[in-house]
């Protein structure tokens, strides 16, 4: 009998530890898994070190974990929004560490660290300042960088619905990093708006096979990050 | 020098003139700001499928007001709709489609062009500015063809069309022309070169503009 | 208007030339696009280099193209099959080179190919005879190889269901090398069961996004290759 | 030396001493032969489920006659069923579970198993043979555990478990444990070490039929 339910966010994420490398998706407001952000605060975990396209809006969901100071480091390819002062207040003061990375370099790592590829080549960022420090490579008369996988301790990942063997779809453009994180965490943590039983989801349309989820929580009505920014909300 | 808006296309025309040299159905990517007019310019007859690099081929316009999902967005977060035909794909798709050469044409803003092609447009490289680079080193890297859209003058005057990029660069070599409201300029092995100039502006004028030697061709 | 449909399997491969390489998907006979490689063998194209996880069974499809001397060499995990002498014949009389591949290295490769990725570094193979001529790193402690990308002029493949943009779902484990083919080759020519609207394929349920796709036929009725075998056909 | 199969565990006792050893949940690889039996053996109020690694998780056994597809079938061309719950994914997506470790454990047969856990089951190494590897380089590589099941000796009475593989590698030092009809045997550090007999089986017996030196635990 295989059920990966959890009962709630604060129990999908009672085992992080301080120091973890904490992989979450999103990008923007789309995919953003709040609810397991928020337990995450609640959680009081420290140092961590979070791998997530973005910074987050205003003081909720990944900003407000920024604005607790949970974070000894970000790796990002987009640390600046329009409507959040925390990544760029917690930067300037020295306390926060970020590698930048080129989004699609970032996409690739985390991929390779789920499929095994330990390093890979790639011709993004070659002749700029990202460049720096990384080996570089001439194949077929083209410069490519080497690039190093990502793996992480555990994933956060939002999801639209889940069957309790883990199988997973997404909705729309919330898609975006969350297949490719739940390959590449040892424990990946998916909400999820329904958990369904097995054989409920079409085999066929699977995005990610239950075999990269190790946890499937079920938050019915997720908040959206830009309402709760419209509406002034900041977490806790 | 005086601010060149004054003169020459407007960014509306700057789009509809870039628009008219995309074939008909071109994978195309818009980036954020004045690319993104682009779409509206898309001559009669044609089709173009725009892709969006969190995870979206097949984008169409933004919905009507109250018909959005928070979950359908385009590159600059803004929420926008998925026409008949379209397709959802995780971040690494995406990013292969982009690296692997698959996209025709990538459309950006720039900070400046050098003559030998290379594209400085993320980072002033200020002290005090946080970086953030998103998909644009990827995609001049990897799109067939990359066309940035610009004022062809910073606000302050300052040539954006240079002999060397002394901003940060986004690639090396991988701007293949350029459209300005004064001129459209190819990126040539010789360097810049007009293609076309806009209707009433002078070579010379644009040449005067222009921080590195500029042909016609 | 975008419309991919060509005619037939005829016109689907009438400009392969010899000397080109071609992807052909695959496993078994899941997923092995009969009609277009019946197509490529009327064509006549020769010296062709064929990318393909097997060899073909009996003397259709594959074994057929085989065995009319079409192909220079092959790339290939299993070129092995109970029921086809035709690529061991010509193995043993020196008449074709093969590349040997892992299976999964294979898979990576070509979806390396797909995704601008010129090379990687995979565990797959190392301390065994595959592994000769192959440059070999350390990463963490592990040994792992170098592999290159591999790309195509073109590929072949069977699919389910496709619209007239080339989005492409596939029919159960007859997907298997499709979509990363279909990334991998320069012309993309897609069999399908059946050819719909834009529209008609949910965007969620997409496996193959039509940008990989570039020639759309449709084979109604497709032959499966164990049923040609068990009735003795043979192609011409 | 006999035949070996005369005495000792039947292939069924085999793959039935296999499947207790497999905890409930795991994620699991089968090769083809006497490793598909195990799926036969799962004591009850467990739940594996069966990878293939041309495309599809949540395996299940073969269809009823006729009601089968061709275009269902496993890694050794056999067709199957899926179960509810299953996924099916394209080869790069099913070898990236392989090699990134997410398999749990794959049962494979073996031509020799060296006591340093170095495998060889892909090809004897004859200048005639035509060579063949399909996916067994990746498994033994990144499945987290690998195990043998096989006849303790070939068929003239060779040891399979030997000092140093003779025939072409695998995988170099990748498999754990292998179960023979004569014992349950793990690779160690310090060469193969016995973890059960089968019954009526001596160490002895066993020791003399081993290629390498055999400890008991």
């Amino acid at each position: 009998m295989i059920d990966k339910r959890v009962k709630g966010p604060g129990e999908a994420v009672a085992d992080i530890p301080d120091g973890a490398t904490v992989m979450i998706g999103g990008f923007g407001e789309a995919g953003s898994p709040v609810e397991l952000i928020h337990a995450l605060i609640d959680r009081g975990a420290r140092d961590l070190t979070v791998i997530s396209n973005n910074t987050g809006s205003g003081e909720v969901g990944l900003a407000a974990l920024l604005k607790a100071d949970r974070l000894a480091k970000v790796v990002c390819s987009f640390p600046r929004t329009a409507n959040s002062t925390v990544f760029p207040d917690l930067y300037r003061r020295g306390k926060i560490e970020l590698e930048l990375v080129p989004q699609g370099t970032l996409a690739e790592r985390i991929r390779a660290g789920g499929a095994g590829i330990p390093a890979f080549y790639t011709p993004a960022a070659v002749g700029t300042p990202l460049a720096e420090g990384k080996e570089s490579r001439v194949f077929d008369g083209k410069e490519y960088l080497l690039e190093r996988w990502l793996r992480a301790d555990f994933a956060l990942i939002k999801g639209q619905c889940a069957d309790t063997h883990g199988n997973v779809v997404y909705n729309k453009t919330a898609r975006n990093f969350g297949p490719i994180m739940a390959m590449a965490a040892k424990v990946s943590i998916v909400q999820v708006r329904s958990v369904v039983s097995p054989g409920e989801i079409d085999p066929e349309v699977v995005v990610t096979p239950g075999i990269f989820v190790d946890r499937v929580v079920e938050v019915p009505n997720p908040a959206h990050e830009s309402e709760l920014v419209a509406a002034g909300a900041s977490y806790p | 020098m005086t601010n060149t808006e004054e003169i020459g296309w407007s960014r509306d025309e700057m789009a509809r003139r870039l628009a008219v040299d995309i074939p008909d159905g071109s994978y195309v990517n818009l980036g954020i700001g004045i690319p993104e007019l682009v779409a509206r310019f898309v001559p009669e007859g044609r089709t173009l499928i725009y892709h969006t690099e969190n995870g979206l081929l097949g984008m169409g316009p933004s919905p009507e007001k109250g018909a959005g999902d928070p979950e359908l967005i385009n590159a600059g977060k803004r929420q926008v709709t998925a026409l008949a035909g379209a397709a959802y794909f995780h971040h690494a798709d995406s990013f292969a489609m982009i690296r692997g050469g698959h996209i025709d044409l990538c459309v950006l803003g720039a900070m400046q062009v050098a003559c030998n092609g290379d594209l400085a447009n993320w980072s002033t490289g200020e002290p005090d500015a946080i970086p953030a680079v998103g998909g644009a080193m990827d995609l001049v890297a990897g799109v067939k063809s990359v066309y940035v859209i610009t004022q062809h003058c910073t606000k302050t005057g300052e040539p954006k069309l240079v002999e060397r990029c002394t901003y940060p660069l986004t690639g090396r070599g991988v701007i293949n022309r350029v459209y300005t409201e004064l001129a459209v300029i190819d990126v040539t092995p010789a360097g810049f070169e007009v293609v076309e100039l806009c209707p009433g502006v002078e070579f010379e004028y644009v040449r005067e503009r222009t921080g590195a030697p500029l042909r016609r061709r």
